[in-house]
């Protein structure tokens, strides 16, 4: 795509909740930026700390992993664990010096098309300053 | 044709090379490497061993060797990349890791010539730096043939006199170097000379290592395959690659494809060092591993040096720098590893 | 203070009285001045044995070659094994139960208490001494140590010479022994992470050009896997083919290995093996600080854990290798977690 | 062998055409590595379109296909069963959803185009690595468990037991019953309430596949559908039912005075009692909390008078255990606790009440025979202010839920106020009226127009006693003026709350709760008396605030549901569950800690899964240090193809 640069964003989406909420978003026919593709998974517990590296290798500009609420998951439990899992990789990003803008955890329930839809577009305006994320991008 | 260089003149001299890369042992952190070095005055010479041998500069760790991307329909088109480097010098480079080239040489020359390795080998100058005092407690190169002034593959050989520098010309690169510079160099004096004889005949005796008899060991090891020495020895090792990966003389290589994306098809063919202390070095897909321990692993390491290399180019593949010795994790010492082959019984 | 003779004795009454098949300790070796392992099956050759601050290395590292070695054996001899275990590497040794990697039986544990002192930072000493090649270093006049070089001898004290990771040590006495030599007071430390400051202090650039630098030195010759007691997969993600392979695994299945890391010792590649070494040992690490010692080049490594140690202390109250029967870090949470960083 | 891979993106009319270029999405994806066969197609779901789908399957005989089109949560199952129909595994079919998540959401058609491809090619790579799958089958206990013995439960438990399937039905307390049988009469038809309940109540015990567990609790809940081990608390009433001739000789004699839960405080009752003369079953209990001791040396005075011995001082508590297939949930609902309500007075003036008391004061079984008689002095009120809204729609200080019945029971309390006081004057301070529902706004025209009930639209700002009268201070918002009255009595419509314990049983059963700890529907619309756990459903107030009809129209929902399941020999469980890999294992048991479903154990020092109990999460493989467990068609190899995918490197 030519013209302004255009942020690439992985979002890993658990089934039950932030995937039905982004459905809910189209549904509705909320507008947001195309600059997301969702990776849906069966629950944020489920995303592996090598999903989100190898995003950032594959040369993902940023990174969004969300998940149903705090005592909302699907599977009882598998968000308190990410939310443990998740907060070590990203103190791990920012303490190799990664932008801690570049990595985002939220919880959207499905009926949160409208916290979708805002998520992105924040993600994508604080992600456009920062140009290309090039750190961990493998060389080509 | 064996000339004077003021330590001073060194920085000069090298300014005055123009049209080669220099490489020469820097200081990063607490340790010295080879690196490439833009400004003389960083340049200085009375350094210990580096951690790495200049190897990496004619035998990098990671080479490209082709290229390669799907077309339109799909069909993978495959380009070949062969380095062109410039024109380089290494200096001050420790005759033990010199001699360790001539043994590249053997290895990557022979019939089939190794395209990657000889384009940057013809295009380098290797200035060296006789060991007047020995760079590693380790150090044990007279018991592997070489010497602290050796001269074998080096193109020039400088030795320490206070506040210049003994400079010797072996070769017709060397001379060349030289001459592109003459007017920093002046002959040296009669005092001059035998003040360099004297250093490089006392240089030897102040290596402390040494394996006796060395030359019993590759007849010995030819049957010492099944030998218990090897788990005995082997019980400390941690199965790391320090041993091989900073040896002047370990050459090994693993070839593999690394795609940048998998659609549209893009990627390379790379080749990178490997190790025969890892356990893939020798895994077979069927998930037999004939190596399966380290007893194994080391074995192939001492029977490669000191066995097989002699059979198959008439030399140790070992110039005694000692790096392995000093750098295990754990001690592992060759000396005494081959000290305890030629004893066993 | 420990007494040697009495760590020899106890090693060889154990030995004496087959209770184990051998003891892993420390002796002088001939490669250079920190102490190499020995591996004692002999009760007559005891004498090997020293204790002293060049017993750097984390013995129980040995106890994954013991567990492999009996998994290779047709009839496994099942006897424990002694080794000889600091503070740090009891921590590790507790990991590895509550992983139920290896059983308390297997290990006859012989502590040794470090008192207020510690074991030394050989990269320290060579600082002090520019330059010089050092030829020999005396570590059996503590408090203080004699290092000579080309032009002599000097005394100095060890205190000036320690670890970062023993001025930082949260367990200067095992925490799990058979046996204990040594005095059991705790050694009071100011700041259990002073050594983060440094680089915390730095901005996130500047702090990806320290790393980006050191981790561009990285020849990847795995020293810190290997030297890693916590590190015991039998295939890492750095590895290049599958060592799970079965009788019926299908080419497919080999095929499919996932290369996470590429073997090239390229800038994302190494951020890639270092960053997920660091993930994989959160909660893990007990800061034997055998990763930084055996690096060839001296990156830093030790920090990358010590960020995500503290990580687990300050956010989770974790503290790994002191609770070997609770759930690990990352199997487990609390309610109460933070959850600040989420939206 | 490599896997030939069809795509089939579909237009959905302009749903998705509209923004996206579907034929350039089809054209590229053709050229994706893998890609055997690609097509578009206006509605893909047709029978048409899946019929394309099949003959491409046959023809280019292709291994696995991706359709692109709408979330998965509608056309997953239609193209698994085309797939199947076409003669491969149903899991060999993954959806790239480009409508929700890209059609709908975006206006550049450029953009748009290639993120639409991103997310098939993902799918596709996906896909490639699917395994083909076959439902796990499960076997099932063909007995359901029944929570809770109001109307809801009750209803379930026969709508179950008469088609067939044995039932046990748990209550908590002495009788089954509920909050209905304390109801006087019920809205909008003001049929007697004990009249319409208690012969369902008495059916209930007489049923032959009904086992009654009064005064139980249960305890805990293990297995899964089909197959759950439950353990119940039965707690010891020592009195033996059968012996006991209810000749009441008991009660005379017992020293101790307790409130009276079944007034709710206004009257009081002995330690040794029966709840209500209609109780089922009809027995007495000894309540030990307020008897003295089970020992006749402390009092025994029960014992003494009771001729057919049925008192046993030596009965205990027992745990039963009960394996049953499904589980129904009807523990029904609390009124929003008086504590928090001290601003309206409520538990500090006598003559201020809730609304169950208010029906305990009309009921002819209740206190007063069913005379509206003021608590303090028996006097009968003639004004009496009811006050809706206590404690619902006031996110700020209370729920912010509307409790959904008050209207209506507020509008039938004025009104048989006024049938029982001609000459009294009902007040009634309301925000809204809700009465939608069968003859539920006639109702309320009635208590206006009717009754002359006098309705202020405006909230009560003050309570309080003064003399014998009890002030009422509030505002009619649509006056605009204040309002002060001087009333007899005062009627709280106090916010109906999951009942006491509900939160804790539902934990223990991995059944998740909204956020004011209502049990939470498996979908709102879709799926209204499901949990999200499979074989666990709900019924009445328990789920959310509801009036009778509803609560027995709910209960007869989650009897069927829970019939659906016991009617079947085996059921079948998705194989998206986690596989582990014996040689990478370490048996270090992170998996087992993390899995919510215990469906991971060590055996001989390595992690094995029990495919039944296992949903599929995925926490353990994202926990496992050796990627050595994965769950099936998610794994990670096929996330780290996805990623790649997605990034369109």
């Amino acid at each position: 795509m030519a013209g302004k640069y255009e942020p690439t964003i992985v979002a890993f989406l658990c089934k039950w909740c932030s995937s039905a909420g982004s459905d809910l978003a189209g549904v509705s026919r909320m507008q947001y930026p195309p600059n997301v593709v969702p990776i849906t998974v069966m629950c944020s517990g489920s995303v592996s700390p090598l999903y989100i590296l190898n995003a950032f290798k594959k040369g993902a500009d940023g990174v969004l992993v969300s998940g149903c609420h705090p005592g909302d998951c699907h599977y009882i439990k598998g968000n308190y664990f990410a939310r443990r899992r998740i907060a070590l990789v990203k103190e791990l990003l920012e303490f190799i010096g990664l932008e801690p803008e570049r990595f985002k955890m939220s919880w959207v329930s499905a009926a949160e098309g409208t916290k979708y839809t805002q998520i992105i577009k924040d993600f994508v305006d604080v992600l456009e300053p920062l140009g290309p994320q090039m750190k961990l991008r493998r060389e080509q | 044709m064996d000339m004077i260089l003021q330590k001073k003149s060194l920085a000069p001299w090298l300014e005055r090379l123009e049209g080669y890369d220099i490489y020469a042992p820097v200081r990063q952190d607490d340790i010295w490497n080879y690196a490439h070095v833009t400004d003389g005055r960083d340049i200085d010479l009375g350094y210990p061993n580096t951690v790495q041998s200049p190897k990496p500069i004619i035998f990098p760790q990671c080479e490209t060797i082709l290229e390669f991307s799907a077309s339109e329909d799909g069909t993978p088109v495959m380009r070949e990349v062969i380095p062109e480097p410039n024109p380089f010098v290494v200096l001050g480079m420790r005759p033990c890791d010199a001699r360790a080239l001539t043994l590249y040489d053997k290895v990557f020359g022979g019939d089939i010539k190794d395209p990657y390795y000889w384009k940057r080998r013809e295009k380098g100058i290797l200035v060296g730096l006789a060991c007047t005092v020995p760079p590693s407690p380790n150090c044990f190169c007279p018991t592997v043939d070489g010497s602290p002034c050796s001269t074998d593959g080096l193109d020039i050989l400088l030795t320490d006199l206070e506040d210049r520098y003994y400079v010797e010309s072996l070769t017709k690169k060397g001379e060349n170097l030289l001459n592109d510079a003459k007017t920093l160099f002046k002959a040296p004096t009669a005092a001059e000379n035998k003040a360099a004889a004297r250093i490089k005949s006392e240089s030897e005796k102040k290596i402390n290592r040494q394996v006796r008899q060395l030359a019993e060991v590759p007849p010995k090891l030819a049957g010492m395959f099944d030998a218990s020495l090897w788990d005995e020895e082997a019980m400390s090792c941690l199965r790391c690659g320090i041993c091989t990966y900073l040896c002047p003389t370990c050459h090994c290589f693993d070839i593999a494809d690394e795609l940048s994306s998998s659609s549209p098809l893009k990627g390379r063919r790379i080749r990178n060092w490997d190790t025969c202390q890892f356990p893939d070095f020798t895994m077979h897909s069927s998930g037999h591993n004939p190596r399966p321990d380290k007893a194994s692993r080391l074995r192939q390491r001492i029977l490669h040096k000191f066995h097989y290399f002699v059979v198959n180019h008439e030399a140790y593949q070992c110039t005694g720098c000692g790096r392995c010795i000093s750098l295990c994790p754990v001690g592992i010492d060759i000396i005494e590893v081959l000290d305890k082959v030629r004893d066993y019984a | 203070m420990v007494n040697l003779d009495d760590l020899k004795k106890e090693a060889k009454r154990i030995l004496q009285d087959d209770k184990v098949k051998y003891v892993v300790g420390y002796t002088r070796s001939s490669a250079g001045p920190l102490a190499s392992p020995v591996f004692i099956e002999d009760p007559e050759k005891i004498g090997e044995l020293i204790w002293d601050a060049s017993c750097v290395q984390n013995l129980a590292k040995f106890l994954l070659d013991e567990k492999r070695r009996k998994g290779r054996a047709k009839k496994p001899d099942t006897r424990p094994i002694a080794i000889v275990v600091k503070g740090c590497d009891s921590r590790s040794v507790n990991v590895l139960l509550q992983e139920k990697y290896i059983e308390r039986k297997d290990v006859f544990l012989l502590g040794v208490s470090c008192e207020d002192l510690g074991v030394v930072d050989q990269k320290k000493i060579a600082q002090r001494f520019e330059g010089k090649t050092i030829q020999d270093i005396k570590f059996d006049l503590s408090p203080e140590l004699a290092v000579t070089t080309e032009d002599g001898t000097v005394k100095l004290p060890i205190q000036e010479v320690l670890a970062d990771r023993c001025l930082e040590c949260q367990a200067n006495f095992p925490v799990v022994y058979d046996v204990l030599l040594g005095d059991k007071s705790r050694k009071k430390v100011d700041e259990p992470f002073g050594s983060l400051e440094e680089i915390e202090s730095m901005a996130a650039p500047q702090r990806w050009e320290f790393w980006q630098e050191q981790l561009g030195k990285c020849v990847r010759c795995y020293a810190c896997r290997s030297a890693c007691p916590m590190c015991y997969c039998d295939e890492c993600v750095v590895d290049t083919i599958a060592f799970a392979v079965a009788a019926d695994t299908s080419a497919e299945e080999k095929a499919q290995k996932i290369k996470w890391i590429e073997k090239s010792p390229t800038k994302s590649e190494n951020f890639g093996y270092h960053m997920v070494r660091a993930i994989h040992l959160a909660g893990r690490c007990i800061d034997c600080g055998e990763c930084e010692r055996v690096c060839p080049v001296s990156i830093p490594l030790r920090h990358l854990n010590k960020k995500l140690e503290k990580a687990a202390k300050q956010l989770f109250d974790y503290n790994a290798g002191f609770e070997p029967d609770k759930p690990a870090l990352v199997s487990s949470f609390r309610d109460e977690d933070p959850e600040d960083f989420i939206r | 062998m490599k896997k030939r891979t069809g795509v089939f993106v579909c237009h959905c009319g302009i749903n998705i055409a509209g923004t996206v270029d579907v034929e350039k999405v089809a054209n590229n994806l053709a050229k994706h590595p893998g890609v055997d066969h690609s097509e578009d197609y206006v509605y893909m779901c047709s029978d048409p379109g899946q019929n394309k789908i099949i003959e491409a399957i046959k023809e280019k005989n292709l291994d696995n296909i991706v359709v692109a089109c709408c979330s998965p949560t509608l056309h997953e199952s239609t193209f698994r069963n085309a797939a199947k129909a076409a003669g491969i595994n149903e899991f060999q079919s993954e959806i790239a959803n480009i409508r929700e998540q890209c059609s709908w959401v975006h206006k550049d058609k450029l953009k748009a185009t290639v993120k639409a491809e991103r997310i098939t090619k993902s799918a596709v790579e996906r896909v490639k690595q699917n395994e083909s799958l076959e439902p796990i089958s499960v076997p099932v206990t063909r007995r359901g468990l029944v929570i809770g013995g109001g109307i809801a439960g009750i209803q379930a438990a026969l709508d179950m037991a008469n088609t067939g399937y044995e039932v046990v039905l748990v209550e908590r307390s002495p009788s089954i019953g509920g909050h209905m049988i304390q109801l006087s009469e019920t809205f909008p038809t003001l049929d007697c309430s004990q009249c319409i309940l208690t012969p369902k109540m008495v059916e209930a015990s007489k049923h032959p596949k009904i086992k009654l567990m009064p005064y139980s609790e249960v305890q805990e809940i293990s297995g899964y559908v089909g197959n759950f081990k439950v353990k119940i608390h039965k707690k010891a009433t020592y009195v033996d039912p059968d012996k006991c001739t209810l000749c009441d000789e008991c009660t005379k004699v017992c020293p101790v005075v307790m409130p009276n839960e079944f007034d709710i405080g206004l009257t009081g009752r002995k330690a040794i009692y029966i709840p209500f003369p209609q109780a089922v079953p009809a027995t007495y209990t000894l309540d030990i909390r307020g008897c003295p001791g089970l020992v006749p040396i402390a009092c025994g005075k029960c014992a003494d008078v009771c001729e057919p011995e049925a008192i046993d001082y030596d009965m205990r508590d027992q745990i039963i255990e009960e394996e049953v297939g499904a589980i129904v949930i009807a523990t029904g609902y609390d009124l929003y606790d008086k504590v928090n309500m001290a601003e309206y007075g409520y538990g500090k003036y006598p003559d201020v009440l809730d609304g169950l008391q208010f029906e305990r004061l009309l009921s002819a079984s209740g206190p007063t025979q069913g005379q509206v008689l003021r608590p303090s002095d028996h006097k009968e009120p003639k004004e009496v202010v009811f006050i809706q809204c206590v404690g619902s729609r006031d996110p700020e200080m209370h729920c912010s839920y509307c409790s959904k019945i008050c209207c209506m029971y507020t509008a039938k309390h004025a009104m048989l106020y006024k049938h029982h006081v001609h000459d009294g004057q009902a007040y009634v301070f309301y925000i809204d009226i809700r009465s939608g529902g069968k003859n539920y706004e006639e109702f309320v025209h009635r208590t206006t127009e009717e009754d002359s009930v006098l309705y202020l639209r405006g909230k009560v700002s003050k309570i309080f006693q003064d003399g014998d009268k009890i002030k009422v201070w509030g505002v009619d918002t649509l006056s605009g003026k204040h309002v002060e009255i001087d009333a007899d009595m005062v009627v709280l419509a106090m916010a109906m709350r999951p009942s006491e314990g509900a939160q804790e049983l539902a934990k223990s059963m991995k059944v998740s709760m909204d956020k004011d700890g209502f049990l939470a529907e498996a979908h709102p619309k879709l799926r209204p008396v499901e949990s999200v756990t499979s074989g666990i459903f709900f019924a009445g107030a328990a789920q959310a605030p509801k009036d009778i009809p509803e609560a027995v129209a709910q209960a007869s929902g989650a009897a069927a549901k829970a019939i659906s399941i016991l009617s079947q020999d085996q059921l079948f469980h998705s194989p998206m569950v986690a596989k582990v890999t014996l040689n990478l294992c370490t048996g270090c048991g992170m998996c087992v800690d993390v899995c919510p479903y215990e469906a991971i154990s060590l055996k001989d020092g390595k992690a094995e899964v029990n495919e039944v109990l296992c949903e599929g999460c995925g926490t353990c493989s994202a926990t496992c240090l050796r990627a050595a467990i994965a769950v099936r068609n998610i794994t990670p190899q096929q996330v780290f193809e996805m990623i790649d995918a997605s990034i369109g490197g």
